[in-house]
């Protein structure tokens, strides 16, 4: 199979135009001396058919969501998709154009975008929002940068209620930039406020922390927020879980200065985690310091002056600005956000609001019903969204195996990375899952003893 | 004709919906008795209150005032628009590989584990490359990651002085943008304006000023003049001398496939941008997804967690101690890699050789047929893209790359990259890729040559353009001073 | 803007080749050594040699040449062009419905008999009849087969010799073409110019002169017109003393869900087009589904197999020895009827009552707003639809109701149904259904009446449009004189 | 869930105009006495998800062809859909327009139609092809109407080895229209040439036979063709499996007047066997007697005379002639015709012939692995094109449930419709079925003896 329309006779005919004879002579600017002499080492070509037999058989070793009732969440969330979203955002003139570098035939996806920062800003309560960046963690990491400036330097707060794998996300980028990170420990599943104001100083540059935290925990912002804004640190919140806003509280409201976070919950597939939908909303006076691409609302230059969307304020990028660029991304995310626009346009206002009723309702009657079950307990009092920890009579490898059993997906191990919570388990339920499917996890736990 | 689509947010009414959530089938509690009432959303956020059939024909419209490669032909220099294959699309929405979360058990993933074990196989053969880590989501991020390692490598040699990287004139935006934040120092290297390449005198005098700390150089091959550098090998003795590492952005890769490969060039680390080279669609900006392959000195730093196998099957690998640590949550933009892996197994190793080369063979073809009207910056054979100017249009008649970008939106194609690479004046950068037809290229030329005549007998019909698209030119001046990022209430879009 | 799209038969060259056929894995024998060789092909078929980007480029563009319900708003009278929902779709290609063979086993379709037999139970329900049977491929094809079984009853009856199908005058030209196919010979029944429902002194005098040879009755009610026959139960009550049938053409059935039912109103057969009904989409042109209700006494004659349910689960029943026969191969248009059932799973009782209520509601608006302009062609409440003409703007500006269709056209929307029900002159028939908002036919109101102002200020530009789609108005006439149904070699496309 | 965008106060409003207060009032024109005063008696609205699920359940109760190895054609055909396919067909602009009837804003699906047509005539080597009908068989109805013309009486004989169902069809239709029917028998698996030339008289309307027949014998027709034509009749051939086309002379070359059949296995899904592609082909003599719609190249009347497609000759169709109108059918298969149309263009004619070549090859490569198992074998030796009947030895029923159990479906029990073919299976092997899929049916149907 070859998408190459040309025939050996085109290419004939297009060689003699230059005057050659044979493609091996256009490779002449290669010297000797770095040509590959054999042929590469890969597997031979084939065709559709053969192709999609492979790969339906390789994608049929994975158990997928339709296959298993999971209670996986972590960062990662599954959320139901409306049809109609992959019906419009698969049309091909969105997939297969370039960034909108020509606005008069790019006007369909510059809209688009204009409507996801619009979006992003209705949810978060904040002034504007950026047209994406990679992903949740990545997005954090811009924020930090943000707040630390151009230098470089400084020092960054951090809950140790942030999910885990953006922490190390962040250390990474900290040890390469040369920042400081300092993490704050939790206290009954929530940052500890004593520890937090300890550690937080007038030259701390951000206080960052999730919302609901990695744990599911609803962080107690009355108490933080003052802290953060104690000195001169942006305070930073991070949403993995975007149905939480349909019912928490919005960072603008509670006074985050920069919401980062994740989105592909929002309308995409969850294709094992990636691509990802990072976003960044924030207060109007970071506007000229935002990473990313940023859409705004122009008229024409001629007479009529029609309504249009250009990419803009694009100095502040590196095509422009190169090393002294706010960020140094170039691709983004744009088709999920298309896909996260289309959602919330399907869900709608009130559907936003019953989603995040859904989810919590439907978690909290799985923790009563867990809860419930002798040998199970809560490893937190604190108040949750749509997860929470629970400990358990025996380690989570086993408990996964039994769960595996009878179809089930249980809950992420927080031991991994938090040394004592050994025993416990992350539960998540979104909307997606059914009574039945609750109460199928339930009857196996009872079965499951120490 | 010229039209407007209102904002999904001046539609509908209140009380409009389309999509219906699930029934609440448990039950239910007072919101205030499970979440604290301070931390209770005050008011509903304002989205779009719209019915099924208003978000479909916003959308659609939309779509329709919207150009992809599977409108026309879509030559944007060093962004290698290659047509998408479809059967990608419907591998990457399986539900075996697009509805599986990230952390569920290795042994309910055993097939997506693979994938990317066998994707990082293929890649580190075409690369010439030890490993190859498929974390990074795009290109540049992909730089930052590979800047990363030499860091820790020169950090673990106790060079972690090495604070200068060098960076050709003639490269992308993302290089020194990435080189900053790794805390390195970017030093521009000159090209040499014969051949293209970098000005080796120059680059030797950089190399004795600061050899101490040289922690790299950045390269493209061929570079984005759409040359090869043909001193490359030299180039990779004088920086290893010094110490240094040699980074290859592979954004031009689709050139050298099978042809040559970055790592017998003498590059340590090197990037792919999946989103070109392997035809994974574009997305109007994303996603992409910037794999990392590097020599075998460098493998202890690369993040992780890597994908391994055993007799069990396949497992993920957490990072040893020497790691930089994780570059993003999860692995990788999966759904992207999905598409790769197809792609490349759909050509196997002769039809990537054939997919360079008629990418070379396009482009030169196009270089040739366009010398009559149009100055190209450099003469000599060029690769997957080359440089044509509008100097002449300039000089003679007042008309710029940007008015023949924009006169070809009037022709069905999308226009050229233009101004970039910065040190050629008025540039357009051509690259047709290799899945367009002679027909497609023939078409293009008898338009670029209409547009040099029309710059000669009529410029304003040129300078005035486009005049079939959706909108006319407009206003970036206005956009940047006085901001609108979003729409408020009230706010109204003009006819 | 004006455009062609050559053929893509124009396009290609040579050897061009998109999709590629799977590997040949066994062992191969010579062509004749299997085949006679007067029976091998002589010459490959001529089918285009194109590439995938050619396929997909040709296509798209083609795509965007037309215009859907997607697009724009769609008032095409009598053909209930509601939004198609896109969960409809994806339930149709889920593997178990898309990738299942008419022949294999029943237990390995269970689901698949199921949602027939269940889909067979709503419509039962629905229509007011005994059983229904999901065979037929579209309205005409079920009128054919309601002919059938009123023609099985009558012979079943000793009563083979009645042979007259009455047929009122502004009915749909499938009712008469149908009767035809059954060996009826069709009579008009004129309608009553005031109440546009049937004129009942013709009825009468009409089944008094052929008494013993009516066979039926075949109407729709709401008639063409959009009028309810209020007359019905004494229509049926004389049709039946005579010993005819009634049929209800079912295509506009959107109007009465849940508030009539043709079994109630006395009909004996009925067909839905589900393809209007219930909302699957008319593909631009189809496919369809006709199914037909029959009350208890015309059920032994229905077409098999029939779904059937017992303890071990749902299978297919052969019919009985009175039974009409097949109508077609395999069970019916199984891929709409998924969509169809989708349709009534969404709404349920109280949404299918709401959705005829809107549609009748959006058709009263719609006559009630453009009465100022154009003349309606029966003043009275209407139902689902109504009848506006052109004779006032033909009349006073010579601009009929073609050029106004074709004006319509410039503004984004679709054109009503025009010269249809014959027996109106200039006819529009217009049909918004209830999925369309009130600003969508505020707009479609506003248009009208801009173009009714047009025809008395401007008629040349009503009589020249469209102005705004791809190609202008057409030549029929040369078309239907000089046929040219298929491309041959050297034919070319004027652009 | 509701796709009724308009809300209870926009109703009301609209109501206010009319001068109306409920949607009640609106019912006035419908009698009392025929007025429903109760709610349908229909299970109550599922919201979007919910209703996914209820389907999602419902479809995985069919195995499907990714489930089970399947050798079942007898009219109904499994080919591979390329992607580009399905990506194309399925754009909006097609699937949710109407009838072309104004065609300055149809262009698009008329010009793809025009092609349908084209490339129908290219396969079959006829003059014109009409835009779809229902499905195969009633294709074949529609050819034999033709050729029987507006008196719709007189006779037409048709060959046993035409598949059952479609001759079910025709008695049903004969019965009412008023013709009669003559069945001629098959012998070693084709038409008995002399049983035909019997049959065949100066008054008969119409001949018909299908190739390959129900059986995959490839049908001799040199002997039928100058029986056929031997008086008035009209020589229709019916064409179930497409594919064949490939390899097998055309219907044009060897005499026929009509080619009829089915195109669904060309690009378009299975589902159990319909929406189906009807299609007819015929020579340029019979124009104006066609059914259904025609679409045809003219240009525009203005100036410019750009080339355009229109509905043409539509003087034919039941809405301008109704009850003398060649047909009466109105709604057809246009997207079907779309899907076979890019389907065609994708494989190309390169890829039609080596379509045909593999179909062929594999099916004798399993013919010979099957008659070389002892017990089994070939019960003709006609030659055949991708099907071939076998006598096992046990019945089709129990042979079916071992290869159940093995994951296969076999063939079609043509015993259902031939008496005296009992032991009988009639198996399909089409390019969709690998070396290792026959193999396994092989190694099945080895264990499995009498
Ligand atoms: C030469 C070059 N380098 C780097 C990049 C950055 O890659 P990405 O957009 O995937 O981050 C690009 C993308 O345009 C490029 O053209
Ligand atoms: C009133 C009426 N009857 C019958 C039909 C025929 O239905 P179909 O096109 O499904 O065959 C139509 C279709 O337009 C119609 O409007």
């Amino acid at each position: 199979m070859s998408y190459i329309p040309n025939t050996p006779q085109d290419q004939q005919a297009m060689l003699a135009t230059l005057g050659l004879s044979s493609l091996e002579e256009l490779l002449s600017p290669v010297p000797e001396n770095v040509r590959l002499r054999r042929p590469l080492d890969l597997p031979p070509a084939l065709a559709e058919p053969d192709l999609k037999r492979l790969l339906g058989n390789m994608a049929a070793k994975n158990k997928n969501l339709d296959d298993m009732i999971s209670f996986l969440g972590a960062g990662t969330y599954d959320h139901a998709v409306p049809s109609v979203v992959p019906h419009l955002q698969r049309r091909s003139e969105f997939v297969t154009s370039y960034t909108p570098y020509q606005p008069e035939v790019s006007q369909g996806m510059l809209q688009a975008i204009y409507e996801f920062q619009t979006m992003v800003c209705q949810i978060t309560g904040l002034d504007i929002a950026n047209a994406s960046l990679y992903d949740g963690a990545t997005a954090l990491i811009e924020a930090v940068l943000l707040a630390i400036g151009p230098g470089g330097r400084g020092e960054v707060v951090i809950s140790s209620g942030v999910d885990p794998q953006y922490r190390r996300v962040l250390h990474t980028y900290a040890h390469a930039r040369g920042f400081n990170v300092k993490e704050v420990p939790t206290r009954d599943g929530v940052t500890s406020v004593e520890d937090l104001d300890a550690a937080v100083s007038a030259t701390t540059a951000a206080v960052v922390i999730q919302q609901p935290n990695f744990f599911g925990c609803i962080e107690d912002i009355g108490a933080i927020e003052p802290i953060a804004h104690k000195g001169k640190a942006v305070f930073v919140t991070t949403i993995t879980e975007p149905a939480s806003l349909g019912v928490l509280a919005a960072p603008g409201d509670y006074g985050a200065d920069i919401a980062v976070g994740e989105l592909m919950s929002f309308g995409n597939t969850m294709s094992y985690g990636g691509p990802a939908l990072g976003f960044m909303s924030a207060r109007s006076k970071y506007m000229r310091l935002m990473p990313g691409r940023l859409v705004g609302q122009t008229v024409e230059e001629g007479g009529d002056k029609r309504t249009g969307y250009v990419l803009t304020l694009q100095t502040r990028e590196q095509h422009i600005r190169r090393e002294r660029a706010t960020s140094n991304i170039c691709t983004n995310q744009s088709l999920l956000a298309v896909g996260a626009t289309i959602y919330m346009a399907a869900i709608g206002k009130q559907g936003f609001r019953e989603l995040g009723e859904l989810c919590l309702q439907k978690a909290h009657y799985a923790y009563r019903q867990i809860t419930a079950i002798p040998g199970y307990s809560a490893r937190f009092s604190s108040p949750f969204f749509d997860e929470f920890v629970i400990t358990a009579p025996v380690s989570p490898q086993k408990l996964q195996r039994h769960l595996e059993q009878a179809g089930i997906i249980g809950g992420y191990s927080p031991g991994i990375s938090y040394p004592d919570m050994e025993n416990d388990m992350l539960f998540c339920v979104t909307e997606t899952r059914t009574k039945e499917d609750i109460d199928t996890l339930v009857s196996v736990l009872k079965e499951v003893q120490a | 004709m010229r039209s407007v689509e209102s904002l999904i947010f001046e539609k509908g009414a209140p009380g409009r919906r389309a999509a219906t959530m699930t029934a609440m089938d448990v039950p239910t509690e007072a919101l205030e008795s499970m979440v604290p009432t301070s931390m209770l959303r005050k008011e509903d956020a304002p989205l779009p209150e719209v019915s099924e059939i208003e978000i479909v024909r916003h959308y659609t419209h939309l779509s329709q005032r919207n150009f992809g490669v599977d409108t026309g032909f879509y030559p944007l220099g060093s962004c290698t628009m290659k047509y998408n294959p479809k059967i990608n699309e419907d591998m990457a929405v399986l539900p075996g590989f697009a509805r599986i979360h990230p952390l569920q058990p290795e042994s309910t993933a055993q097939g997506a584990i693979q994938l990317i074990y066998e994707l990082e196989q293929y890649l580190s053969e075409i690369a010439g490359m030890a490993r190859v880590t498929l974390q990074p989501s795009a290109g540049a991020h992909g730089e930052l990651t590979g800047l990363m390692l030499i860091k820790a490598y020169h950090e673990s040699n106790g060079q972690g002085h090495r604070n200068i990287v060098l960076i050709p004139d003639n490269a992308h935006g993302t290089n020194p943008a990435s080189a900053t934040l790794a805390d390195y120092r970017s030093v521009e290297v000159k090209s040499d304006p014969q051949t293209g390449g970098i000005d080796m005198d120059h680059l030797k005098a950089l190399l004795d000023a600061n050899a101490a700390n040289i922690a790299a150089i950045m390269m493209t091959n061929p570079n984005t003049l759409g040359l090869f550098d043909s001193k490359i090998a030299e180039i990779a003795t004088l920086v290893h001398e010094t110490g240094g590492q040699l980074y290859y952005d592979g954004a031009n890769a689709n050139a050298v496939l099978g042809i040559t490969r970055p790592g017998d060039m003498g590059f340590d680390v090197v990037h792919f941008n999946l989103h070109k080279t392997c035809s994974t669609p574009h997305g109007g900006g994303g996603p992409g997804a910037g794999p990392i392959g590097v020599k075998e000195h460098l493998v202890p730093f690369l993040p992780g967690p890597m994908p391994a196998k055993n007799e069990q099957g396949y497992y993920w690998e957490d990072p040893g101690a020497q790691s930089i640590g994780k570059m993003r949550a999860n692995k990788g933009n999966f759904g992207v890699l999905v598409r790769a892996y197809t792609y490349l197994r759909t050509y196997g190793p002769d039809g990537l050789l054939h997919v360079s080369q008629s990418a070379i063979l396009n482009a030169n073809y196009l270089k040739h047929e366009l010398e009559s009207d149009y100055e190209i910056a450099y003469p000599q054979m060029c690769q997957h893209e080359f440089v044509a100017t509008a100097e002449r249009q300039k000089e003679e008649h007042d008309v710029t790359a940007l008015d023949i970008a924009k006169r070809l939106l009037d022709f069905g194609m999308y226009a050229p990259t233009v101004y970039f690479p910065l040190i050629v004046h008025e540039a357009m950068m051509i690259e047709p890729t290799e899945t367009e037809t002679r027909e497609t290229l023939d078409y293009f030329v008898s338009v670029m040559r209409q547009i040099a005549e029309e710059a000669r007998t009529n410029p304003e019909i040129v300078k005035t353009a486009p005049h079939t698209t959706p909108v006319g030119r407009l206003d970036q001046a206005l956009a940047a001073r006085k901001p609108n990022l979003r729409w408020t209430a009230g706010q109204e879009t003009t006819h």
